[in-house]
């Protein structure tokens, strides 16, 4: 078991160096830009300039009429329609090249063809497009009114999607004497992943079979919807994500540019090429975080927070992205806004509005970054109100260790966790005692210090029975793996999971070991390729360590048994007596390699046994944990901040974490994973934005104005970990994926708010720029 | 027995799937798959056929272009090693590129690599190569009898293995009639009309060498080149893309299989070699070569006892993998009976080393040749006995209730009626009128002839079978991979190899046969080691038998987990429930494919709670049990005409009554046999790789080896009988190679029939004008 | 993206350059290091016909000091300049205001002649030699002529260079020993450009830049006067008032940071 | 097109190229040497990062006509090369990649650190590396691994 001290060199819990290293230390990966053919050509689009209006004329440029391609040309691709069974939702369709109107600046309008991208973009510099414009709906609180423009005509109204839930507050009305009330916004964002979208679409004849190399999360996914947009049968597309670049939510859904790239490639009978650059991604990828809170807290004043109360619009942009939808964040801020808190009273309202953006998707952490900012930061609210320290405030009002399982007022199901303990360890971690001591002084460059904290629970790996309550069109089921020994007493595992950065080729490897003691390097871990692996709907929801991870321990586990089946054979024993041990199969008779087990199979099957499973030693499994409401990770984050309050500057100055993710299969790779996701964390709280103006034009769209976390921009985090494994999944593990992420703004404004609480300023807004904190400021000054 | 019923499954003359691609000229050939900063190759090969000394001078200034055998052992590579368990057989390594000897004109000696093949060519043109001449090994008697040189200095002889077949050899001597021939098959080139074909890549992501190959074994190939270059099983991927014919060819490696790979991974650039026809006449004229003395004895009334023969087959240099250089001998040996009853057997067959290339198994293996020898002997034993060929062959064969019969060697014929395929052919042949023309001159002065050819095929070699021959690739239980794709179609991937065959056609038809899916919606994928589960590959007339089970029996697992997901959502008991038009069927209506496939992919909270984990992508497979194989057999018979003056020989009539037990696609099968048909005419009246003294290949270009075109068949009448196997999923049999066996057989027959009045026979194929002239001059 | 279509020339000199600026009839651009003009062309921002590349021209990256004059070759790496190739106070100066710009990947193409020519507000040496004062040299038709540095950055992307003018280095002045010098740049992040730039040296006479502007920089005489008459520090209060003097356009963070780069400018000149 | 010689990673080259083709897309495109990547092609992010003459250099914002004549190394021409080498190491000790894609720019930035600059302490190796953007591993690894490569240089 995991914490017991005798974690195994390569198996469960083993800090095990990345077997994927390799090729990327020595520039040998290979990602979707990197594929080139001969005769391949490649696409640029002509973009929209305006945020919003109606086409009224497309001019290919003379001579160059073959290379343009528009709407009216793609008429037999069909635009992306992703449904949803939640009651209210209003399904749309997303065109892959807009028809006869845009909805957001940058929207695809035709598409331009060459040899070169270069000569791909003089051409589409020279297409001319005419508009009548409409007025943009660019806020989401103004889409609300009742006289903003429309951006779907059919609908009364830009309410794509609203949830509501009410209770009886009269019941704590006694008690809960203090009311906080607040208002947050969390501001849009791009995910930024370092190598963009891309896609290489070839039709390979031989196959009957459109070949689609893209830069995605889930391969399975992009295959089943480019059958049916593209009107092909489902073996006739094959999906393959090559190496991929980081992907954060925005590589798990499918893309007009994927379905283009294939309607091309088959109509010109050519490769053709697409690579998204940075500009394309800021300003048409700009996609996600953008929240907007009233919250209202009651709570008594010792504080026990009793009620909650709350309105959540989400800016869902113009169109809905398939196959989530874009009534995901909603419901699930809806779901997760209570946290990890056992509250006696929640009303909650979402209102998912379309605004002329880019259709929303779910980035890393998936509305809770914007619910965890909201509850937190309103704790701190409650504490500064009350004069209590926040982090015993969340302490006292958490769901104990002793409760669990638990089902919150939510209706989430949390399974384990000393929810409490990592607060109370995060904030020993960041030394609060010592920096209260410290804490009033300002140094000699005008700077203050604060400290703030962030606490979540993230449901990971849910299963069929939440994805099917959501509605969606793609509900997860059984995850599944296949494993085949080779001729050589090696193991290949596949995977229809994607790995992109969260080393999958390693921790499966490790899973592997774990269940037949084969060592990891000879395990060859194949993912993201529907032709090669078993279906699944792919990396998201920081499910894949516990689905696939699931998945290959139960195939392992019977392709064990079919080992050990030929191995009691070849010693003569019987098959009660032969197990597997350390990667043989032993018996008191003696001890038979894989690899000899190997060579029997594929090379003398005439000594094999007459009772051997006919289908060998290639073996598909699935596996789906029981039951499938997830397995909820959870962590405290505290952080040191010093502010400027000249310029408003923050500079993050000590950041501990305490997180709990079940078993970990790699305690090496959740490291990774958790400062990469707090450093994400640390953009949206600092740092990223893009911003829009009144027109609907993209004010960040290139990283001059967008601003990425640098090197300068992180602390070197310290961490550490409890583990409550999972009762629900295999070996206990929970995803941890997308966490990191979650608490960062909320633990970041805190520490800002407790830098400032002398100045009687608040943050209410992320990025906190230096222009928003003079801004607070300011306004605290003047308020004086 | 399935009918077709379905009009798509077993028995239906289903259009193929694969033909819009090539009739669009839209098929992927190795030559066709091009990659940036690719390389091509061209070879240096023997322009001897023996020497030694060898020495190699690459071209000045070109020297990181070019790279020989030195610089392979350099890198430790591996030679192909071709282990056989048989007792006395003499083991060779294959060497990749030549060492010290050269061994056969053509043999490769060293690569050169430039932007095209053109300039690579000139750096061939520039390489220097030296060695000192020995006298080469060309004729195989004088291999055996008078060896003017040794292919292996250190082996004493030429005989890589003799072995003697005997049983109840003294009930030769109670034989009545006796008759002897010596009789010889001369040396052909397969003659696919794509050539070999390698293109080779690393890739240097996942440390692992790709490889697309025009091969019939894909797996086999993967595992040479990991034995070779040392790599583990995960570090190569093969792709054998549309392949344009095999024949079995294709079904061994080729040294460029491994030393085209091998440069490619040391030049880091994707590299391609595509075989021209020269070279595939000079360095790949490797098949059929065998010379028989056998004497067939019979009772006065003509019952056949036994048979007495020495066979030596010329195996050329070297020993092929994964088959071996006794494949050919040991087969003829065993088999020599063919489809006849016999009570004594006196075989002693020897395969020999000459400076030629190494022998390959073409279409048939060996039973071109036995049945041209037994046939031939059973004709000249009737003329002896004064007796119709026919009634003695009817009079000799295995009967239909002696099924399942033990051979006199050991074998089983699982089931069949031969006598009726011969009646059959005999029929449809009209010996009689035959007679009756034969009675009176032709306008022409031709001389007419009718002839038979009877012959049994082993098809799907087994494991025990492959075991006791020693080969190095053992066929096991086959296996098919197959999924629902997410809109109810399927997707199947096998390991055996599809070049003309059909099979992405054929294979399709038993999934439809097995659960009534519409082939439209079945791919079939095969010839990649990736997407494919293991299989030895497609020789051996295996792959319908053995990867049509396979495909059975998978869809059998399958379907029980769609009939599950299909039984709850119809809410019924799995029991009540069937397969039916793609549909799972139960008391109360239907749930299609595309809706089970809908629940598992999109919307699994409606699946049931004891679904199986596995899903609905499946792995299983099949193996005839008891582990034999099944016996396809036929007669050909034909009618020929024979011109005396020119010795030119027109093929007036050909029948054919075969029985490959249940067939799958009656349009395939035909298609099948008719080609096979036709190269068996090659064999018998045009192919000849011929050598000169020096051992010098005469027949480098298509004007000097002459192919069979549109002319050399009418219109060939065909009859199929059709006796289930009970061995195997639905009864069928092999068929992709016994076209080809009796051809040459029937064709001498005749010739001979029609020649008798001159009281000569024709002995040896080709059976070319001056041949036939010489023969009817008596030399 | 990918830049729309020119040429690119090779140029051995500048009189070469000069001449086919004269005569160009399409948008022709001078290339020194590239590094600012290179990511306008990527995103299209920029499309010129021809680009006059001076990588081959002789003599344009030397640093010598001649007397009170300190001799700068345009293309001048800032790489060289914060490896510290440059003398003196002023080399000290230029060396903390090069290794502020941009990333070492890029001070390694950029140069310092490309930057003053190309005339971002928002880039460094337009401020900071504004406040170290001297002359850009350039050549055209009638030979070399000096401009001075003051009000030779006109607002952004344009400059007191003629059309057919090439800029081939500075004369800049030097600090004495006992010079004072303070640069405090404002921006989000390091090596991104400046949101403000506070830019003082009191050497023979003070000077104070407030830059980083919507247009040009500019001197601030009421900071200059005060250090004239000795101050040592700076309130941000005050400079908030100094520059509320100045028609900026700034809102009040802009004035607020801007103040604050001056402010702590002064304060490192005299740390 | 214009006419360009230059080595890459050792080797000659002469090659025709469009003016406008940036030294990245010849890099990758034309020589398929395609561990240098793209990341923004505005000169911010740092993973088209390759030495120049020794230096590095923004090959996206860099023209393939301007590196004419000179001497060129991408990530795929340090095996012999000692800091690399031991960046390797400690790049895959520490776990400073994820994706990998930030990876080929990341280590050449570092390998100029860790020979420019070898007193350099953590505030420094940050400072310089702000110019390389990776977004998945919050620098922990990559920080780390620099400094462990920093000190065995100081041992």
């Amino acid at each position: 078991m995991a914490d017991d001290g005798e974690r195994s060199a390569k198996g469960i819990g083993a800090r095990v160096l990345r077997k994927e290293d390799a090729r990327h230390l020595t520039g040998k990966g290979k990602f979707t830009s990197d594929f080139k053919r001969p005769g391949q050509k490649e696409m640029a689009f002509v973009r929209s300039s305006v945020a919003h209006a109606r086409i009224k004329s497309i001019n290919k440029p003379a001579g160059f009429e073959n290379a343009v391609f528009t709407a009216d040309d793609l008429s037999d691709l069909k635009p992306m329609r992703a449904p949803s069974k939640l009651p209210g939702y209003k399904a749309s369709d997303y065109p892959s090249l807009a028809i006869n109107k845009v909805r957001f600046a940058g929207e695809p309008v035709a598409v331009c063809v060459a040899d070169s991208r270069a000569e791909a973009e003089d051409i589409a510099q020279l297409v001319k497009v005419e508009y009548d414009l409409l007025p943009a709906v660019t806020d989401m609180l103004a889409a609300k009114a009742a006289d903003a423009a429309l951006l779907h005509e059919e609908w009364e109204n830009n309410i794509v999607f609203e949830t509501f839930s009410d209770d009886d507050f009269s019941k704590i009305a006694d008690e809960a004497t203090v009311i906080i009330k607040r208002e947050y916004r969390m501001n849009r964002q791009a995910m930024n992943p370092m190598e963009g979208k891309a896609v290489f679409a070839e039709w390979d004849d031989r196959q009957d079979q459109l070949m689609v190399w893209t830069s995605t999360q889930v391969p399975h996914l992009i295959r089943t919807g480019l059958a049916e947009f593209l009107d092909l049968e489902q073996r006739q597309v094959r999906v393959i994500a090559p190496d991929v670049g980081g992907g954060f939510g925005c590589k798990a859904l499918l893309q007009p540019e994927e379905l283009i790239a294939g309607w091309l490639a088959r109509k010109l009978e050519c490769p053709i090429r697409w690579v998204e650059d940075r500009r394309e991604h800021l300003v048409t990828g700009a996609n996600c975080r953008e929240h907007h809170y009233f919250v209202t807290l009651h709570a008594t004043p010792d504080g026990r927070m009793l009620g909650l109360d709350c309105d959540v619009t989400v800016d869902a942009g113009a169109y809905s992205v398939y196959p989530f939808t874009n009534g995901l964040e909603g419901a699930m801020a809806h779901g997760n806004l209570p946290g990890p808190y056992d509250i006696k009273a929640y009303r909650c309202r979402t209102q998912t509005m379309v605004t002329n953006k880019p259709g929303l998707m779910p980035y890393r952490g998936v509305a809770r970054p914007g619910v965890c900012y909201a509850m937190e930061m309103t704790i701190d609210a409650l504490a500064r109100e009350i004069g209590m320290e926040a982090h015993e405030i969340r302490m006292k009002n958490m769901v104990p260790e002793s409760a669990m399982p638990f089902m919150s007022i939510a209706n989430k199901h949390f399974d384990s966790g000393n929810y409490a303990k990592s607060v109370e360890m995060a904030a020993e971690m960041i030394g609060l005692k010592e920096i209260r001591a410290a804490q009033t002084e300002m140094d000699t460059e005008g700077r203050l210090t604060g400290v703030g904290m962030g606490s979540y629970v993230e449901q990971t790996a849910h299963g069929t029975s939440v994805f099917s309550s959501w509605g969606v069109a793609m509900v997860p089921g059984y995850e599944q793996a296949t494993v085949r020994l080779t001729p050589d007493g090696g193991l290949e595992l596949r995977i229809g999971v994607q790995s992109h950065g969260q080393g999958m080729e390693t921790s499966m490897a490790q899973m592997a070991y774990e269940v037949l003691g084969i060592d990891p390097e000879n395990v060859m871990v194949t993912h993201g390729d529907t032709g090669l692996t078993p279906y699944s709907t792919g990396t998201y929801a920081s499910r894949s360590m516990v689905m696939a991870g699931g998945a290959t321990a139960r195939a392992c586990r019977v392709l064990a048994e079919r080992m050990e089946i030929i191995g009691a054979h070849l010693l003569q024993c019987e098959r009660a007596e032969a197990s597997i041990v350390g990667g043989k199969v032993v018996s008191g008779k003696g001890e038979v390699s894989f690899a000899e087990i190997g060579r029997v199979w594929y090379l003398n099957p005439d000594e094999l046994p007459e009772n051997v499973d006919q289908g060998g030693v290639e073996v598909t499994m699935g596996y789906r944990p029981e039951p499938d409401s997830g397995a909820f990770t959870y962590a405290s984050h505290a952080c040191k901040v010093s502010v400027d309050i000249e310029t408003g500057k923050v500079k993050v100055l000590d950041y501990a974490i305490v997180e709990d993710c079940g078993t970990m299969v790699n305690p090496m790779i959740v490291e990774g994973q958790t400062y990469g996701g707090a450093t994400q964390g640390i953009g949206t709280a600092l740092l990223e934005e893009s911003p829009y103006d009144d027109m609907g034009n993209p004010g960040a769209s290139t990283f001059a104005d967008y601003m990425m976390p640098s090197a300068t921009d992180a602390p070197q985090y310290r961490i550490d970990h409890m583990e409550s494994p999972s009762p629900f999944t295999e070996y206990g593990i929970k995803g941890m994926g997308e966490g990191g992420t979650i608490p960062t703004p909320a633990a970041i404004g805190n520490a800002i708010n407790d830098a400032l609480k002398q100045i009687g300023a608040e943050v209410v807004e992320t990025p906190f720029t230096p222009r928003r904190v003079r801004a607070a400021i300011a306004a605290a000054q003047t308020n004086r | 027995m399935p009918d077709g019923a379905m009009g798509q499954g077993i028995g239906a003359s289903v259009l193929r799937k694969e033909d819009k691609r090539f009739l669009r000229g839209h098929g992927r050939y190795v030559a066709d798959i091009a990659r940036p900063r690719m390389l091509e190759a061209a070879i240096a090969r023997s322009p001897v056929a023996h020497a030694n000394g060898l020495k190699v001078v690459k071209p000045p200034g070109d020297e990181a272009r070019v790279f020989i055998a030195d610089d392979m052992a350099a890198d430790g590579v591996e030679p192909i090693h071709v282990v056989s368990k048989f007792p006395g057989h003499k083991a060779s390594d294959y060497p990749h590129l030549a060492t010290d000897k050269l061994r056969f004109v053509g043999e490769a000696i060293a690569v050169c690599l430039a932007d095209n093949r053109a300039a690579a060519e000139d750096l061939v043109a520039k390489t220097q190569i030296s060695f000192d001449p020995l006298p080469p090994v060309v004729e195989m008697l004088d291999a055996v009898e008078n060896p003017p040189a040794l292919v292996y200095d250190d082996w004493g002889d030429n005989v890589i293995l003799d072995s003697r077949f005997e049983e109840n050899v003294d009930g030769i001597n109670s034989a009545a009639v006796s008759v002897t021939r010596s009789l010889r098959m001369n040396r052909q080139a397969v003659n696919p009309l794509e050539g070999a074909a390698v293109l080779a890549e690393w890739d240097p992501r996942d440390e692992r060498l790709v490889v697309h190959s025009s091969s019939q074994i894909p797996h086999i190939l993967k595992n040479a080149l990991c034995e070779c270059l040392g790599l583990r099983q995960s570090q190569v991927h093969v792709i054998a893309p549309d392949v344009g014919g095999g024949f079995g060819y294709k079904c061994v490696l080729i040294p460029e299989e491994i030393y085209i790979p091998w440069v490619a991974m040391q030049v880091k650039r994707p590299v391609r070699w595509i075989q021209d026809r020269r070279e595939h006449l000079v360095a790949a004229a490797n098949a059929r070569e065998h010379h028989y003395s056998v004497t067939l004895h019979a009772d006065a009334d003509g019952t056949f006892i036994g048979v007495e023969a020495d066979i030596v087959v010329d195996s050329g240099a070297y020993s092929v993998y994964p088959h071996s250089n006794i494949l050919e001998s040991t087969m003829a040996g065993r088999t020599l009976h063919g489809p006849y009853k016999f009570s004594a057997y006196k075989v002693r067959s020897r395969a020999v080393a000459t400076n030629k290339p190494p022998i390959v198994p073409y279409r048939g293996v060996a039973r071109p040749g036995i049945c041209f020898a037994m046939e031939l002997a059973v004709d000249a034993m009737a003329r002896q006995l004064g007796r119709e060929p026919y009634d003695l062959r009817m009079q000799n064969l295995v009967p239909g209730d002696a099924m399942p019969y033990k051979t006199i060697t050991g074998g089983e014929f699982d089931s069949g009626d031969y006598p009726e395929a011969l009646r059959r052919a005999g029929s449809l042949i009209n010996v009689a009128a035959v007679r009756e023309r034969q009675a009176n001159r032709e306008a022409d002065g031709c001389l007419i002839g009718v002839g038979f050819g009877c012959y049994i095929e082993m098809t799907a070699l087994q494991t025990s079978a492959a075991a006791r021959a020693g080969l190095a690739a053992i066929p096991g239980y086959e296996q098919a991979h197959i999924r629902l794709t997410p809109d109810g179609g399927l997707e199947i991937g096998v390991g055996v190899q599809n070049h003309g065959q059909g099979m992405e056609t054929t294979l399709a038809q038993v999934a439809c046969e097995r659960l009534g899916v519409d082939i439209d919606m079945v791919a079939v994928r095969h010839g990649d080691t990736a997407t494919s589960p293991y299989s030895t590959g497609t020789y051996a007339s295996r792959s319908l038998i053995m990867a049509g089970g396979a495909v059975a029996r998978t869809c059998d697992v399958l379907g029980e987990n769609i009939r599950r997901i299909g039984a709850h959502l119809l809410q019924c008991e799995f029991d009540d429930t069937r397969i039916e038009a793609a549909s799972v069927v139960g008391p109360s209506g239907n749930v299609t494919f595309e809706e089970v496939a809908r629940v598992w992919h999109r919307n699994p909270e409606e699946l049931p709670a004891d679904i199986d984990p596995a899903g609905v992508e499946v792995t299983s497979g099949f193996r005839p049990k008891p582990d034999n194989s099944p016996f396809s057999y036929a007669t050909h018979a034909c009618i020929v005409s024979v011109d005396p003056e020119l010795g030119q020989v027109e093929i007036l009539d050909y029948v054919i009554s075969e029985d490959c037990g249940t067939i799958v696609n009656p349009m395939v099968v035909d298609g099948q046999i008719i080609g096979g048909a036709l190269q068996g005419v090659g064999t018998a009246l045009l192919e000849e790789s011929r050598y000169d003294a020096d051992g010098q290949p005469l027949s480098s270009t298509f004007a000097d080896y002459t192919m069979p075109g549109s002319t050399q068949l009418p219109k060939l009448r065909l009859d199929h009988l059709v006796t289930p196997s009970p061995l195997t999923e639905y009864g069928v049999k092999g068929l992709g190679e016994g076209g080809a066996i009796p051809p040459p057989a029937a064709i001498a027959n005749a010739v001979n029939d029609a020649l008798r009045g001159f009281n000569v026979e024709v002995t040896e194929t080709p059976i070319t004008p001056r041949r036939v002239l010489a023969t009817i001059a008596g030399e | 993206m990918k830049p729309a279509k020119f040429e690119h020339q090779r140029m051995t000199s500048v009189d070469d350059a000069v001449k086919a600026l004269g005569e160009a009839d399409k948008e022709i651009r001078v290339l020194g290091g590239g590094q600012s003009l290179g990511p306008m062309m990527n995103l299209r921002l920029a499309q010129p016909d021809v680009l006059l590349d001076l990588s081959r021209v002789d003599g344009l990256t030397d640093i010598e000091e001649d007397g009170n004059r300190l001799k700068i070759g345009s293309r001048v790496t800032h790489a060289r300049i914060e490896d510290g190739e440059v003398p003196g106070t002023t080399g000290a100066y230029m060396q903390f205001v090069a290794s502020g710009i941009s990333y070492r990947s890029v001070r390694n193409r950029g140069t310092i002649g490309g930057s003053v020519a190309h005339s971002d507000p928002a880039a460094d040496w337009p401020s900071a030699l504004l406040a170290l004062g001297g002359h850009v040299t350039a050549a055209g038709p009638e030979g070399l002529r000096t401009i001075s540095l003051d009000g030779f950055t006109v607002g952004p992307f344009s400059t007191g260079l003629g059309f057919d003018e090439v800029l081939t280095g500075f004369e800049l002045a030097v600090l004495g020993p006992g010079a004072r010098w303070g640069y405090y740049k404002v921006n989000r992040k390091p090596g991104e450009f400046a949101d403000a730039i506070g830019a003082i040296t009191v050497g023979a006479e003070p000077r104070a830049v407030c830059g980083a502007t919507e247009s040009a920089p500019f001197r601030v005489p009421e900071i200059e006067q005060r250090l004239s008459a000795g101050a040592d520090e700076l309130s941000v209060v005050d400079a908030r008032n100094i520059l509320e003097e100045h028609d900026t356009g700034f809102d009040d963070y802009e004035l607020q940071i801007h103040a604050v780069a001056l402010s702590r400018a002064v304060k490192r000149a005299f740390e | 097109m214009t006419e360009l010689s230059l080595k890459i990673n050792g080797e000659d080259i002469a090659a025709d190229v469009e003016h406008r083709l940036s030294l990245a897309d010849f890099i990758r495109d034309h020589r398929r040497l395609t561990g240098t990547h793209l990341g923004c092609e505005h000169g911010v992010c740092g993973a088209c990062t390759v030495l120049m003459d020794g230096e590095p250099v923004r090959s996206c914002i860099t023209l393939a006509a301007v590196a004419d004549g000179t001497e060129i190394t991408t990530i795929e021409g340090f095996d012999d090369d000692e800091p690399m080498s031991d960046l390797r190491q400690a790049f895959h000790e520490n776990h400073a990649l994820q994706c990998g894609y930030c990876t080929p720019g990341m280590l050449i930035a570092a390998r100029d650190i860790v020979t420019r600059l070898p007193d350099a302490e953590e505030d420094r190796v940050r400072l310089e590396l702000a110019g390389n953007l990776c977004r998945c591993t919050g620098y922990v690894g990559i920080v780390k691994a620099i400094l462990s490569v920093l000190d065995q240089g100081r041992a």
